[in-house]
């Protein structure tokens, strides 16, 4: 019963959804807005017991882990983005959180420039590697800003140019079959799931 | 007016609709399926040949109609309390197509620690009045009133941070007092360390041997309406004899004069005591040549090697020439001491000499792994191996391609892989696990190919000028496929038969540990060392006064001359002093008896016990004196504590090639140059495969900061024009024309990501042309944490271009997280706030397409930048300008004319241009086979 | 309005109703276009296909996938199950996941009603749920012994007193191991089983995923694999084409779709289930979309084209 | 103060962050499970944000009857129902919680993706023009591609599904590369422009 129902208004909401195809209309705007509200209404309670309980309340209360009232107590700063006056006490907690990029400079150029790198290296023992070899060397021009693209320069950043469209029109027409199947996937769940069209 | 109705309708609408909803989903809930049939059959049943700590549920799991998603299962000592110990998933769509459902509760399962409730709990669900709501408990509280009383009644195991161990407890002295026969009293004291609950990590339990457990069962549904509890069934562990061993092998090697055995160990093996391998005469009599106990920590041996003097010694009239007379068998001991024999019959032994044996595995070495935090050793040896993975050919048969897989070791790192076929050989430069040759190849034939190895110079001798690994292959016709070193060529053969175990110990244990197999082509192990965190103490006692668990107080310094493996040391000063005078005491008492003591055989058994007892306070380890000199426990801790981590991570190793049939043969304990055996883990302080990123960094931090200065001084910094970087302000510009707002999505993705922070970099520059321009600027905001930020620019913006007054705080706003959901939010601000410009700057998923879709059919001029590569495309597309990857970067530092962050921007440039000179030096270099330099770079 | 403009204004709810219906009916009223079978699958199959009616030789399949996937997924584990059952090849199945138990449970009844004789423990054995904690021990183990490392199946039977694994002691006897899941599992069973035992390993994945693991294909580390739909569509295929008919596989047979097509009219019945076709009505409409957005673009630019020839002809006046 | 010390606690952070990178050693491995340790704590706190955020826009909106004010009573219904549901009975599976999120939220985010089927189709018809070479080259790959990944492309020629793989593993692949090196300098970069306190936005207002 519960299951049939759920199917039904699956289903209704689908419908709604692809209502939008048609126009905006109260039953997108419906689904819209409850879509929303549902959504955040399912973050607050998922965050409290996978996140809030188990790294906040339990070490600090049950293990009595006291040191970790500093990070609370941070945690907590962030809510002074409500006051206008003391709104600045908020960069604390977002300044910590940035801590993290100092990591971005090191392994950033280690995982996508140095290895990058290494894998043009490879020897230039047939035509696609060569192919490959100019293409990324031309793009890598293309990106290069401090001189503007003309004459044989600007010639040879075209080349890149050309790669790049190449590279956007395949990975296009890659993603279109793994986005019809999703279209695929609702429609065999509006005809199978709930009118039992197709068994 | 016509706005009016307008509100009214939808108002209605939305809250009919919303009515509407909710009455479905009420109603789904108030028709509850039932779900009042109980579970039936459960039955509980003794684990075979287990250590008498296990049992085994099973009972016919509910109907697939009865939509169940969980088996609950509650134990207890008595009937009358029964704890919820765990549960089985159940897919209620599919349901358990299987008859029967099981359940094994053997081996350590988690009971309490200081998250579990607080107070004792009923389980739900049962209806009142029924004996389930009585006798049914939720998981062991944390409360020590009920779980302290319920630790008597099964094995515990305690396991507790080192520190809160050796520095933290709280140490009480029990004293019992019990008189004995002879009316003398006897007075025991023992020193416990206390501690919380808190402090303990968690406890484990197991079921003890010989007691009866009761069990019962409840099934939930998709609505978490339980069923009646099952009838709560009991069962009775009992300690089996164990499980017998497998395929025993008995070889005797006259001219070394040992015999070896070896054995496969049975399924179940952690009840195992110690092996005693048997000969039996030619008068069918059994002797016990050979016991081995079982070592702690437990380690499963499956070989032994057993001399022939050390046979005599059990067996005087052991002579060698009649072994074949002599048969042999082996038996498996439990701690109930029960035995259980291998074969049913002896088997004799398989005379030989070592001329049988394998070759012993050359350069065994082990070594300290560079660039660790100090949790590994290096155990390798032997010369390079490759394999093939796999062979695929063209459908005439001329061309194949040949993939193949390396195993090489630190001593012997390949270089160059150098394979022949049939005549034709490619030297492989670049290691990358595949090659194509050109042969002519009659596939009706079966092929061979060889392989040889350049391998780098690091000071070893080089490889053998013969050395090499052949492989044949044939095609198979009627599977149409290439099968593998087939027909078996012999030097395969041969390899495949044997596989390595490393055998190691360390400073603590007087036996070697089992540590891991190798099978044939592998030529390295990494043996994990990791750093010990906490101690495992069984049963503690425990007080309700203070609410503290007490543990026994001891801790293992090493295993001290081989006398005492596992010597332990009190924690306490004060329980020191008082063992040393209890064994004075002790002492002085037998020296009384020595002088009383008249028989011989006694006073030699006497003046045994007073060596043992005097020797063991005397010769202690000099780092246990010197602890024990100092006068502050947690300093006395500190010493001891290091000794001990310094000995239970130094190991020596060894490895034994065996073909599993008793044809064995060990490598020596490797012994570094300098003749030290147990290797310790060093931690490194710098890691030496980063320095090329290192450098990397350095020269990029160099530009910038030249760049920078360059900047500083005024100095003009061409940067060319990027087109959709120029388009913002006209963008801009026509939103204000037309009046309409102007929406800027900085991304999807969090701070973490750094796109985002270049979107907001932009943001500013656009929210501040906005403000200039007092056009409205809404921005939609995915990430909690950036929702901050991005109100904290777009104020600022508008401070900046002096209109305060104009910032609307409610311009940045929060969606919501689901990816989606957020999607649909932003496409619905689209169409009926009527943006005439979107951006979309940072990072984006699947949603991109979805969004600008929607702004083109508004007719809003939208400009995107994103790195995200598989994004760029729809963008592109459907945008009318974007910046692709870098570019977006560049904008921030584009718009704001900022010397800093032109500078960076330039400093990046030139790193470009010096990443290309270096890309185009490092491939013609490998092009001419010289691939030093690009092996400086990182593979991943 | 001109022609050419009309076609550049053109609504787009037209476009998403020719898509729609474009999808919808070759779901209700399939066509049976014939997949062209790609080398990654072939390789699979005829991996597989090797150890027919062979005892001392089986193969692994890891369902390593949840529900949330089943769409794309299922179809591989329906196909590769039915060409085991037909060709009386012996299965192991396992799953790390209890929603993936869940799953096999489901693929085998439901592959099981049309093959009566084939039975449990005898012609395969379900392993069913695993903890995931067990993952690395139980690969590793089985190196060395499955019926070891396993201990139980899932109705908690030895696996050692099975009279399946009389002939089957550890990877020696396992032809392949098959990953399906919708994420990199695949990758584990490649650095732990293969790299230690080289046992060979293919996956099953979503087609999102298909692209990631290509250079694994090109380094043989994967010795074949399932990409999305396409890749279940091209094995039910393989089965009906071959097993199904009793036939050896053939590489050339397979891509000459003269044979391909009479092969399709002599297979039996119970192949023709809708269970069995999923993918391939699935690919039917994949196709046809596909070809319907490539016209899309072409009309778009010749609407395009003439506009642009009108505009110069207002500038030559 | 406002200012300066958040810029040096990034800086701070940061720097060990960069040392964490080349330092193996324990010490540094224990730097990162302390940051970790922390970041969790501080985390679930910043939803309140978000809520708070959400909740206002929608309060103002039904304060001020905007325009279809009435829809965001249905959000702010559903927030608080689903968050209610999810405490009153809990989130394990069979909850109401769980059932909301199987017959709301997945089907709603499901259709939701799949409206991209539709979109890719009406943007192939519109906004695939042949304005330039480029686009025209971007067209034409996308159109060879699309046909080698479905049988028909296979059926006209056996050559389209072998272009396919070409085009794929040549110029698809220096084109993610050279984009993937830029990105790469970039965001090492922006890294460092926000460490050094080059790029301060994030920081919002000078006072």
């Amino acid at each position: 019963m519960t299951e049939t129902i759920g199917i039904w208004i699956a289903a209704f909401l689908t419908l709604c959804m692809f209502s939008f195809l048609y126009k905006d209309n109260p039953f997108y705007k419906f689904a819209e807005h409850l879509f929303v509200g549902v959504s955040m209404g399912y973050y607050i309670p998922y965050t409290f017991y996978n996140a809030f309980l188990p790294y906040a309340y339990e070490p600090l209360f049950l293990r009595k882990d006291y040191i970790l009232i500093i990070p609370f107590i941070i945690g907590i700063l962030y809510w002074f983005r409500f006051s206008s006056k003391f709104s600045w006490i908020s960069r604390y907690p977002i300044a910590f959180s940035m801590g993290m990029v100092g990591m971005g400079v090191p392994m950033s150029m280690h995982a996508t420039v140095l290895v990058q790198m290494r894998t043009m290296m490879l020897p230039l023992n047939n035509i696609n590697i060569i192919l490959i070899f100019i293409g990324t060397i031309s793009i890598l021009l293309y990106f290069f800003f401090s001189k503007a693209h003309e004459g044989v320069y600007g010639k040879f950043t075209s080349i890149g140019i050309w790669f790049m469209m190449v590279g956007f029109g395949a990975s296009f027409g890659y993603t279109v079959m793994a986005r019809i199947s999703l279209l695929i996937g609702r429609i065999q769940f509006l005809l199978g799931d709930w009118l039992g069209f197709i068994k | 007016m016509k706005g009016a109705t307008e509100v009214k309708i939808c108002i209605k609408f939305s809250i009919l609709l919303l009515t509407f909803t909710l009455l479905l989903a009420g109603t789904a809930f108030a028709k509850m399926q039932p779900n009042n049939e109980p579970v039936e059959g459960l039955r509980v049943e003794d684990v075979p040949h287990d250590d008498g700590g296990g049992l085994i549920l099973s009972w016919k799991p509910l109907a697939k109609e009865k939509r169940i998603i969980e088996y609950r299962i509650y134990r207890g000592h008595t009937p009358d309390s029964l704890f919820y110990i765990g549960k089985i998933p159940v897919d209620a769509k599919t349901g358990v197509a299987a008859d029967t459902m099981k359940y094994v509760d053997q081996g350590w399962t988690f009971f309490v620690d200081a998250t579990s409730p607080a107070k004792l709990r009923h389980e739900k669900g049962q209806k009142k009045g029924s004996k389930g709501a009585e006798v049914l408990y939720r998981a062991v509280p944390r409360d020590i009133k009920v779980y302290g009383p319920l630790m008597d009644e099964y094995r515990i195991l305690s396991v507790i941070p080192n520190n809160e161990y050796l520095y933290k407890s709280k140490m009480k002295i029990f004293t019992e007092v019990d008189t004995l026969e002879d009316a003398t009293v006897d007075t025991t004291t023992e020193f416990m360390a206390g501690m919380k609950l808190e402090q303990v990590k968690y406890i484990l339990t197991k079921l003890t041997t010989g007691k009866t457990y009761y069990y019962a069962i409840q099934a939930l549904n998709m609505n978490r309406s339980v069923s009646p509890l099952s009838e709560i069934v009991s069962g009775k562990t009992t300690d089996d004899p164990p499980e017998k061993l497998g395929n025993f092998y008995a070889v005797a090697l006259r001219d070394l004069e040992q015999m070896q055995f070896e054995w496969t160990l049975p399924v179940f093996t952690s009840d195992q005591q110690q092996f005693n391998i048997y000969l039996y005469d030619e008068y069918g009599d059994r002797h016990l040549i050979f016991t081995r106990q079982d070592a702690y920590p437990y380690t499963p041996q499956t070989n032994a090697i057993v001399p022939y003097d050390s046979i005599a010694a059990n067996f005087e009239a052991f002579n060698p020439a009649n072994m074949e007379w002599y048969t042999f068998n082996i038996g498996e001991m439990d701690r109930q001491d029960q035995e259980t024999l291998a074969l049913d019959e002896p088997i004799p032994a398989e005379i030989t000499t070592s001329s049988i044996l394998p070759e012993p595995p050359i350069h065994f070495t082990v070594k300290d792994e560079p660039n660790d935090k100090g949790d590994q050793l290096q155990v390798f040896f032997g010369y390079p191996f490759y394999g093939l993975s796999k062979l695929t050919y063209n459908n005439d048969f001329t061309k194949l391609t040949v993939n193949y897989f390396i195993n090489d070791n630190s001593m012997y790192e390949v270089d160059r892989l150098i394979l022949t076929i049939n005549g034709t050989t490619k030297t492989e430069y670049v290691l990358d696990y595949k090659v194509a040759f050109r042969v002519d190849w009659d596939y009706l034939k079966p092929m061979e190919i060889i392989g040889t190895f350049i391998c780098k110079k690091k000071g070893q001798e080089p490889l053998p000028e013969d050395y090499h690994i052949t492989h044949t292959f044939i095609f198979n016709t009627k599977q149409e496929m290439v099968l593998i070193d087939s027909p078996p060529q012999q030097q395969m053969e041969e390899m495949k038969k044997y596989y390595y175990q490393i055998y190691k110990t360390n400073r603590l244990s007087d036996v070697y540990r089992y540590a891991k197999e190798l099978s044939y082509f592998e030529r390295e192990y990494i043996d994990k060392i990791s750093y010990e965190e906490n101690q495992y103490r069984g049963r503690p006692k425990f007080s309700l006064e203070d609410k503290r668990l007490y543990y026994s107080t001891y801790l293992s310094i090493v295993n001290y001359k081989d006398k005492y493996p596992f010597y332990t040391q009190a924690l306490y000063l004060e329980q020191l002093r008082h063992q040393d005078n209890e064994l004075r005491d002790e002492i002085t008492k037998l020296k009384g008896e020595l002088e009383k003591a008249t028989d011989d055989e006694e006073r030699t058994e006497i003046q045994r016990n007073i060596d043992f007892y005097t020797d063991y306070l005397e010769d202690k380890p000099e780092v246990v004196q010197k602890a024990n000199q100092l006068k502050s426990n947690k300093a006395r801790m500190k010493m001891l504590y290091k000794a001990h981590c310094t000995n239970a991570r130094s190991f020596k190793y060894y490895i034994r090639k065996t073909d599993g049939k008793g044809h064995f043969i060990d490598t020596p304990v490797y012994t570094t140059p300098d003749g030290t055996q147990y290797l310790f883990p060093i931690q490194n302080w710098f890691n030496t495969n980063e320095i090329i990123t290192l450098v990397a960094v350095l020269i990029f931090a160099g530009l910038v900061y030249f760049m920078i200065k360059a900047a500083r001084k005024g100095k003009r910094l061409y940067i060319r024009p990027i087109a959709g970087i120029q388009e913002i302000d006209n963008a801009i510009g026509r939103a204000t024309e037309m009046g309409r707002p102007i929406l800027f999505v900085p991304g999807l993705s969090g701070i973490s990501d750094v796109a985002t922070l270049a979107g907001l970099a932009i943001l500013s520059r656009v929210a501040k042309k906005a403000a200039e321009y007092d056009t409205r600027i809404l921005v939609p905001v995915r990430d909690f944490i950036v929702l901050p930020i991005a109100q904290e620019i777009v104020k600022e913006a508008h401070y900046e271009a002096g209109r305060p007054d104009t910032y609307d705080k409610n311009s940045v706003f929060f969606i919501t997280q689901a990816q989606f959901a957020f999607v649909s939010g932003v496409n619905g601000i689209m169409i009926r706030e009527k943006t005439a410009t979107n951006f979309y700057m940072g990072m984006f998923w699947a949603e991109s397409l979805l969004m600008t879709e929607t702004g083109s059919m508004t007719g809003a001029i939208q400009i995107a930048g994103t790195d995200a590569v598989n994004q760029l495309p729809f963008f592109i597309t459907t945008c009318d300008y974007t910046l692709i990857g870098e570019e977006l970067y560049a904008a921030s530092a584009y718009l704001s004319k900022q010397p800093l962050i032109l500078g960076t921007l330039k400093a990046q440039d030139y790193m470009k241009l010096l990443i290309v000179i270096t890309v185009i030096i490092g491939t013609i270099l490998s092009s001419v086979h010289l691939t030093f330099f690009m092996n400086w770079f990182p593979v991943k | 309005m001109k022609f050419s403009e009309s076609m550049q204004k053109l609504d787009r709810r037209y476009i998403y109703i020719v898509l729609a219906i474009a999808v919808i009916l070759p779901l209700v009223f399939p066509i049976g276009f014939k997949t062209y079978s790609t080398t990654p699958v072939e390789d699979l199959y005829r991996h597989i296909d090797a150890i027919a009616g062979r005892d001392d030789m089986a193969i692994i399949m890891d369902f390593t996938h949840d529900p949330g996937v089943m769409p794309e997924l299922y179809p591989m584990d329906l196909a590769i199950l039915r060409h085991c059952f037909e060709r009386n090849i012996k299965v192991f199945t396992i799953s790390f996941l209890p929603q993936g138990a869940a799953i096999i449970q489901l693929a085998l009844s439901e592959v099981k009603e049309d093959y009566p004789d084939i039975e449990a423990n005898i012609d395969y054995c379900n392993f069913g749920f695993k903890p995931w904690g067990l993952k690395l021990p139980i690969m590793l183990g089985m190196g060395d012994d499955i019926a070891k490392a396993v201990e139980t199946n899932s109705e908690g039977l030895k696996l050692e007193n099975l009279p399946i694994m009389q002939d089957i002691k550890n990877y020696d006897n396992i032809q392949v191991v098959v990953e399906i899941s919708g994420s990199s599992m695949g990758q584990f069973w490649v650095t732990y089983a293969r790299a230690k035992f080289g046992v060979d390993v293919a996956v099953g994945l979503t087609a999102v995923m298909a692209a990631d693991v290509y250079p694994l294909l090109q380094t043989g580390q994967f010795i074949g694999s399932l990409g999305g739909l396409k890749g279940a569509a091209e094995y039910e295929q393989l089965v009906d084409i071959f097993a199904m008919n009793g036939q050896e596989f053939s590489k050339k047979k397979a891509r000459n779709m003269k044979w391909v097509e009479q092969a399709y009219k002599n297979i039996p019945e119970k192949a023709r289930l809708y269970k069995y076709n999923k993918a391939r009505i699935g690919m039917d409409a994949q196709a046809i979309v596909h070809v319907l957005i490539i016209l899309f673009i072409i009309l778009g630019n010749i609407g395009y084209f003439l506009e642009q020839r009108e505009q110069k002809k207002k500038y030559m006046k | 103060m406002k200012r300066q010390i958040p810029m040096m606690i990034v800086l701070i952070l940061g720097l060990l962050f960069v040392a964490h990178v080349f330092i193996p050693s324990k010490l540094s491995a224990d730097y990162l499970d302390w940051f970790m340790k922390w970041t969790k704590v501080i985390g679930p706190f910043a939803i309140v944000l978000g809520v708070f955020s959400l909740v206002l826009v929608h309060y103002n909106k039904i304060k001020r009857k905007a325009p279809n004010w009435g829809y965001s009573i249905v959000t702010l219904a559903a927030l608080v129902i689903t968050t209610a549901v999810g405490f009153i009975w809990g989130i394990q599976e069979g909850t109401p919680y769980m059932w909301i999120f199987k017959n709301f939220n997945v089907p709603l985010g499901a259709t939701m993706f799949s409206l991209l089927a539709f979109y890719i189709a009406s943007a192939a018809y519109k906004a695939f023009r042949a304005r330039s070479i480029e686009a025209t080259v971007l067209l034409v790959a996308a159109i060879i591609v699309m046909l080698g990944r479905v049988s028909i492309g296979q059926a006209i020629t056996h050559w389209i599904p072998d272009i396919t793989e070409w085009i794929l593993n040549v110029p698809n692949l220096a084109a993610k590369r050279g984009i993937a090196l830029g990105v790469g300098l970039g965001m090492t970069a922006t890294s460092l422009k926000i460490m050094l306190g080059i790029e301060r936005s994030y920081l919002g207002g000078k006072d």
